[in-house]
């Protein structure tokens, strides 16, 4: 039984993660073109569903070009690591509310947020690595400017998890200071969001603060578009995947998304509690419809973030290198210093447990 | 010209971008310039309104582009009340292609009424740049260009129109 | 000698001579149409009208006599409203043919109305309508854009004598044409195309062959005859389209005759000689292992560089040289003592200067017969030339025949050699006409096949025999054989045969 | 301007440095392929980290002999070549040539052709300019301006599909006049077209003017200084956004511009910013001169009315009017070696494009084709400043600077 709970939980975990991923490529040509004036793809399937998987099986059948004089095995290596990164990075999301005795999360890892950060932060392996081994000046500098952007913004992104951390463990002494993502969600579910400040009213702007810096480093860290400094269509061609073609590509591309979804699934899990939903969840109800609504809330709730992900794309125009990285250093970085401070210190003087 | 150090000025602190902001602004406009999360907030608004406008592309197969007339699309070699082809070979189009794309043999015309027919008239579709100049220096009203404007052919041998494809069109 | 003044600038001319004459000859452009310099002045279609100081009323100048101190003005407001007036009421009967006019482009009547007829039509009535219909053989007129210049009857009365051409009808009605049962059919009839200001005589062999804005035209010489008329070559996409004479008052004035101006057909005949059997180094091993038993047959078409080379080529292998050459029909004359000559080839005077008197091919036929001569070399640029029944046998008899040759004939097919021969108008170089005059003959178009000019091809053998170093161009040829003349001295009217070059060996035509 | 260091050939710099980085500069290529120069074009940086050192420019990948084929082609025929050089505004190219044309055989318009040539020549100046703003947008990555410039402009081309049956080889002008009259609701269309246009022009300046990440992109970036400019020969918005008042339809008037009411416009930094608040304000200019023009549009006919120079109209039966002689001069005026033959001279011409001063300098000898058929195009100009301008920025900074430059390699290498 416990096996088939675990092979279940991966079907789940996995079918989120690779069924997401098609419709998100789908949700941005067709989101782009809403914004644009324009149809978008039409041709394939009802109202161009199938697009997706004409555009994989058009990728697959494609010629895999391996430029000269490029290192074989980073370069067909590099695409093969990126796309590791996320579908790991999803074992430790909690998607759902339990099920009986079952959590609803692949591995219920206790020290799930490290295992996240760490797992996030292979990811630039294979940009840099595809970057490098393409012997290409313009992914060179594309993968050069990938690894310096995501060191920067990983430093933002931890800070805002301590965050988390530090709201989660300001109530309930039973709960407090975990990592474990499955405990960060159910203390949410219980006192508040943490993007409303979680259990306390003082905790708010903090809260604020941290969602936005949370959101806007994961988009750096994603490379999206604000933030897509490594790819960079403009200036660097395409920068790390400029040489890449067929599967390789559509790795890289598949990835990018896949990440995507999984920084939105840790954003909902870390600020915008979860599974849970204000009188729609229970999170003592274990029963079987129970898990079901608690797993389609956790997945609309990622659908939203992924649109504004998305919205943004085509919003917004693209920072200067250096002014992602001063933003990064310079504001972002204090910033969530700051927040910290603020969280610690009202913290320990206004609210002792 | 001095040559300016981005890493030294790119990055203005707010209150000098706020200096430079548009004159004319109030000054709640010009501090939220300062911030990047209102103009953020406003253009997401943009691009949320523009995603519940009508679409302005036309969807190629199904719905056709309907040029208006006076279009210079294909040509057309008109024909008169008796069906035989208005053309009497008189060059002033070949003459008058810029692009010396149409060729044309002349011979005496099987008609009483009539001295010069073209023998041959063939427009080289693909050379051709569609200005309009033929029809303009036409003194028989014969050559046209129609608002034909989808042009399909497999091969080269297609695009290049003889005197009966023109009629035809 | 009467001076007069034309627009304020003194002349002095002889008299009697009219006054559009004079003003022609003194580049005071004149617009006129019924004038020609070739013909008796008729002063019909006024348009050449100016002003003098004898008279009130404007003058017509071709037919005004020069007097002294006539005082003329060609320009100002008067005349350009006369000549206005003319232009447009010579328009209210055209038809509206330039679509379909041979003659657009260089129309006098174009011309005349684009500079001096500023304003569009004001007739509204219907136009006079007259027939179209073929004068003889080789003209046909459009009646109804005839401008009754009389410039062809004039011809046909005062230049060729014939006179079948004369002006029907009255006022607007009139147009030029033959009397009934009367073809317009002279050896000169084509003339009354170039002379016809308007395009309402059109020669049927180039009846819509081509528009005239897209030919490039080259001037040449004719080749039909000894006279070597001066012509122009309209040419289109690579072909000769039709011959014009060209004016020069020392061989054929304004005119050509018919024969030589149709003698453009043949060029693209089918028959031409396209391949080549053998080539110019087989004819130099036959030749050396020959030496002395040769015998090289001439026409007297070729130009005087090939026959220069083939001097040459007989000193070098010792071979004996003999001439074939073609005289047809009767010698014409027309009224004015235009001459079409019985020689029907080119350069007979160039091979008189160039060998001496003798012309003939006896010589090389009886060596042949006696034996002396086994080897056979016939170089001919005369097309459909019937060869005479002495060579014919001769050629049967030698042991080897190198045939160079435009068209091919049973000589062609039986030489053990065929080298296809670039034809007048593929190739460069001069001939002498009957009067001594070397006249230029010019590259036109690109020969068919294989052919080569006999020039290049002769020279090519004398390598191979080691008797030249190098092979030049025609023109390096003419040097070669005439020190200090080349062909820019020559120019495009000819000039009078300068001397043959000391130092060429011997005549080896052994008499 | 002290150029530092002597030009060298681009292959010298690529031999010098290729393979021995060692810590030191690298060489990376902008084009001739390459999604920011919306054209064929090179400029090879040599870069230190980010930071561009020295910068060579190479063109003519798009060499398409525009003058020399011109010179094989009669007067009007040319008009068909001028359409191929600005790929965004052809029309003004149209007009420019046959201006240049008409003042050397001294021919003056009509008002009502001069009025529609003015309107034209505006909505094209819309076209580029906006164009112009959403590509400059698209290459800082604001994907979604660009198509959204894109559909103002089609509505443009929709009129101007409408006036002359193409919608990018417009080949509408003719010595003398016009190919054709305007069709009857061409008012309706431009006015239709001016308040769209007017709304969008807001809505991208909305988005723009106050959008921080932009103005980070474009405040300071790729500076050039007054005097640099003009020595440097820019005209157009380069150069009125570093502050010099110059404009040829004020300063040398042609088609009678000084009776339109518009502001010269001018900004003071000389920056990319400058450069995109010129062509935002200069929409709004143009929009004011085809109101005007629109109002006053005269009646009358579109050709002069020399036979000799513009064939004669034709009738209802689409044959030539006037009889004979028109049948005469309608052939005259194509026959090769006949027709219009302005006597022998030169002349140069410069009208206001889009992009600057677009000059045709005509030499005739008396024939009926242009014995030389030069341009005076804005880019080519404009673009032998960048290297100057780029110097110390980031290979960022290029895209933002090209972009705000507009180079049409069509009219850069002719």
């Amino acid at each position: 039984m416990t096996w088939l709970w675990f092979f279940a939980k991966i079907g789940v975990a996995l079918g989120i993660i690779f069924s997401l991923g098609p419709v998100c490529i789908m949700g941005d040509r067709k989101i782009s073109a809403w914004i644009q004036g324009r149809v978008g793809p039409n041709r394939v399937g009802p109202w161009g569903t199938f697009q997706p998987i004409a555009d994989i099986l058009k990728l697959m059948m494609k010629e895999v070009i391996v430029p000269d004089g490029v290192d074989k095995v980073l370069f067909l290596g590099g695409p093969l690591i990126v796309f590791i990164a996320p579908v790991f990075g999803y074992c430790v999301i909690p998607f759902g509310n339990q099920i009986g005795e079952e959590k609803l999360q692949v591995v219920n890892l206790d020290i799930g947020l490290l295992f996240i950060m760490s797992v996030l932060s292979v990811g630039v392996y294979g940009i840099t690595l595809g970057g490098w081994a393409s012997n290409n000046k313009f992914s060179l500098m594309g993968s050069l400017r990938a690894s310096a952007q995501l060191i920067s913004y990983e430093l933002t992104f931890g800070l805002t998890m301590l965050l988390v951390v530090m709201m989660s463990a300001s109530a309930d002494p039973l709960k407090s200071a975990s990592v474990d993502l499955s405990k960060i969600v159910l203390h949410q579910a219980e006192y508040g969001w943490n993007i409303f400040g979680g259990a306390t009213w003082w905790g708010l702007p903090s809260g604020l603060i941290g969602f936005v810096l949370l959101f806007t480093c994961a988009m750096a860290e994603n490379n999206r578009l604000p933030f897509d400094m490594a790819e960079c269509e403009a200036e660097l061609v395409g920068g790390y995947h400029t040489e890449y073609s067929g599967m390789g590509f559509a790795m890289y591309m598949f990835s990018e998304y896949c990440s995507m979804i999984l920084s939105a699934s840790l954003i909902v899990t870390l600020f915008l509690g979860g599974w849970s939903f204000p009188y729609l969840t229970d999170p003592a109800d274990h029963s079987f419809l129970a898990g079901v609504i608690s797993i389609g809330v956790f997945f609309t709730k990622i659908c939203i973030i992924l649109f504004l992900y998305i919205q943004l794309r085509w919003t917004l125009p693209r920072f200067r290198y250096d002014q992602v990285m001063s933003l990064g250093w310079k504001t972002f970085l204090p910033l969530a210093l700051v927040n910290i401070g603020y969280m610690a210190v009202i913290g320990v003087f206004l609210e002792k447990p | 010209m001095d040559a300016h150090n981005p890493h030294a000025d790119a990055h203005k602190d707010a209150h000098a971008l706020v200096a430079h902001a548009p004159p004319g602004l109030s000054w709640l406009a010009r501090a939220s310039i300062a911030a990047y999360l209102p103009s953020i907030a406003a253009g997401m608004a943009k691009t949320l309104e523009w995603m519940f406008r009508p679409a302005v592309t036309l969807r190629y197969p199904e719905q056709q582009y309907k040029p208006r007339k006076g279009y210079r699309g294909e040509h057309r070699l008109k024909k008169d009340e008796q069906g035989r082809p208005k053309c009497v070979a008189c060059f002033m189009c070949a003459t008058a292609c810029p692009a010396e794309c149409i060729t044309i043999v002349a011979e005496p015309a099987p008609w009483p009424d009539r001295d010069k027919v073209p023998a041959k008239f063939e427009i080289d579709m693909l050379k051709c740049i569609y200005c309009g100049m033929c029809e303009e220096a036409c003194p028989c009203d014969a050559i046209e260009l129609t608002e034909t404007f989808t042009q399909i052919a497999t091969t080269r041998k297609e695009k290049i129109y003889d005197k009966e494809r023109l009629l035809k069109n | 000698m009467p001076k007069i003044k034309v627009d304020g600038q003194e002349l002095e001319v002889a008299p009697g001579r009219k006054l559009l004459d004079v003003l022609e000859e003194h580049g005071t452009h004149v617009p006129h149409f019924c004038w020609h310099p070739g013909l008796k002045p008729h002063g019909n279609c006024r348009m050449c009208l100016v002003k003098v100081n004898n008279s009130r009323k404007l003058e017509v100048s071709c037919m005004y006599p020069c007097t002294d101190n006539l005082e003329v003005t060609t320009k100002g407001p008067e005349i350009e409203a006369a000549r206005k007036t003319v232009m447009e009421f010579l328009l209210i009967n055209h038809p509206l043919d330039c679509p379909i006019c041979d003659k657009a482009g260089e129309c006098m009547l174009q011309d005349h109305t684009y500079k001096y007829r500023h304003g569009l039509s004001r007739f509204h009535e219907d136009k006079v309508i007259k027939e179209t219909k073929d004068l003889g053989p080789t003209v046909r007129i459009w009646g109804n854009r005839c401008i009754s210049c009389t410039r062809c009857i004039r011809f046909t009365d005062d230049v060729v004598g014939t006179g079948e051409l004369s002006l029907v009808n009255r006022g607007d009605h009139g147009m030029a044409d033959v009397h009934p049962d009367v073809p317009l059919d002279n050896p000169m009839s084509l003339n009354v195309v170039d002379i016809c200001p308007v395009g309402a005589l059109i020669d049927k062999s180039f009846l819509f062959q081509a528009r005239v804005w897209f030919t490039e035209r080259i001037e040449t010489t004719c080749t039909s005859c000894s006279r070597g008329c001066n012509v122009t070559a309209t040419m289109h996409k690579g072909e000769v389209k039709r011959l014009q004479p060209r004016r020069n008052d020392d061989v054929n004035g304004f005119w050509m005759c018919d024969a030589g101006r149709l003698d453009i057909e043949w060029l693209k005949s089918p028959a031409r000689l396209r391949t080549a059997r053998g080539g110019a180094k087989d004819v130099a091993d036959q030749l050396r292992s020959a030496a002395g038993r040769v015998g090289i047959i001439l026409s007297t078409s070729a130009t005087l560089e090939e026959m220069f080379l083939a001097k040459q080529l007989a000193t070098a292998v010792n071979g004996r040289i003999g001439f074939v050459s073609l005289d047809q029909g009767t010698r014409w004359v027309s009224k004015s003592g235009f001459a079409i000559e019985t020689d029907k080839t080119a350069n007979r005077r160039g091979a008189a200067t160039l060998f001496g008197k003798n012309l003939g091919f006896e010589d090389v036929t009886a060596g042949i017969h006696s034996g002396d001569l086994t080897h056979l070399v016939v170089i001919n640029a005369i097309p459909n030339l019937a060869w005479p029944e002495d060579i014919r046998d001769a050629t049967k008899k030698v042991s080897w025949l190198a045939v160079a040759d435009v068209l091919e004939s049973d000589l062609s097919t039986r030489a053990a050699v065929v080298i296809p021969s670039a034809a007048w108008a593929e190739k460069d170089g001069t001939i002498v006409n009957r009067d001594g005059r070397v006249q230029r003959l010019r590259r036109l178009h690109d020969a068919p096949g294989a052919a080569v000019s006999d020039a290049s091809w002769l020279q090519e053998v004398l390598v191979h025999l080691g008797a030249r170093k190098t092979v030049v161009s025609a023109e390096g040829v003419f040097r070669e054989a005439f020190p200090g003349m080349d062909y820019g001295k020559v120019g495009n009217m000819g000039s009078a045969l300068p001397a043959i070059a000391t130092d060429v060996p011997a005549n080896t035509v052994q008499k | 301007m002290a150029i530092d260091r002597p030009t060298r050939l681009p292959m010298e710099i690529e031999e010098q440095t290729e393979g021995d980085l060692g810590g030191k500069r690298m060489i990376v290529n902008f084009g001739p392929q390459h999604p920011a120069t919306h054209g064929t074009l090179r400029s090879i940086m040599e870069v230190d980290g980010e930071v561009i050192k020295h910068m060579d420019l190479e063109i003519g990948f798009l060499h398409s002999g525009f003058e020399k084929i011109s010179e094989a082609r009669t007067y009007n025929q040319t008009v068909v070549v001028s359409d191929r050089m600005n790929y965004l505004s052809p029309l003004c190219n149209n007009i420019g040539l046959s201006c240049a044309i008409e003042k050397m055989m001294g021919i003056e318009v009509t008002p009502r052709c001069a009025a529609i040539r003015v309107i034209l020549y505006e909505l094209s100046r819309i076209a580029d300019h906006i164009v112009c703003v959403g590509l400059q947008a698209m290459d800082l990555g604001a994907f979604s301006m660009m198509l959204w410039a894109f559909i103002e402009r089609e509505r443009l081309y929709d009129i101007f599909e409408n006036v002359t049956g193409a919608r990018l080889t417009t080949s509408y002008t003719r010595v003398g006049g016009l190919m054709r009259d305007v069709p009857h609701d061409f008012k309706d269309q431009v006015k239709a077209f001016l308040i769209t246009g007017r709304k969008t022009v807001r809505e991208m300046e909305n988005m723009l003017n106050t959008n921080r990440i932009f103005m980070d992109r474009c405040k300071g970036i790729n500076k050039i200084g007054k005097a640099d400019a003009i020595s440097y020969g820019l005209t157009g918005p380069l150069l009125r956004a570093a502050g010099v008042p110059y404009d040829l339809r004020k300063n040398r008037p042609y088609l009678g511009y000084e009776k339109y009411d518009f502001e010269l416009v001018t900004e003071q930094e000389g920056d990319v910013w400058a450069r995109y608040r010129v062509r935002v304000r200069e929409l709004y200019e143009s929009m004011k001169i085809v109101e005007q023009a629109i109002e006053m549009l005269p009646e009358g006919p579109i050709n002069i009315g020399d036979p000799e120079v513009v064939i004669p109209h034709k009738n209802e039966k689409n044959n030539p009017q006037g009889g004979m002689e028109g049948l005469i001069y309608h052939f005259k005026n194509y026959m090769y070696g006949h027709g219009v033959q302005p006597s022998p001279g030169e002349v140069y011409l410069g009208t206001e494009a889009p992009n600057g001063e677009l000059g045709y300098y005509l030499v005739s000898d008396g024939t009926q084709k242009p014995w030389r058929w030069r341009v005076r195009p804005p880019s080519f100009y404009n673009y032998q400043a960048f290297p100057e301008m780029c110097k110390g920025g980031t290979i960022s900074d290029v895209v933002s600077g090209l972009s705000s430059l507009n180079i049409i390699a069509g009219e850069l290498d002719r």
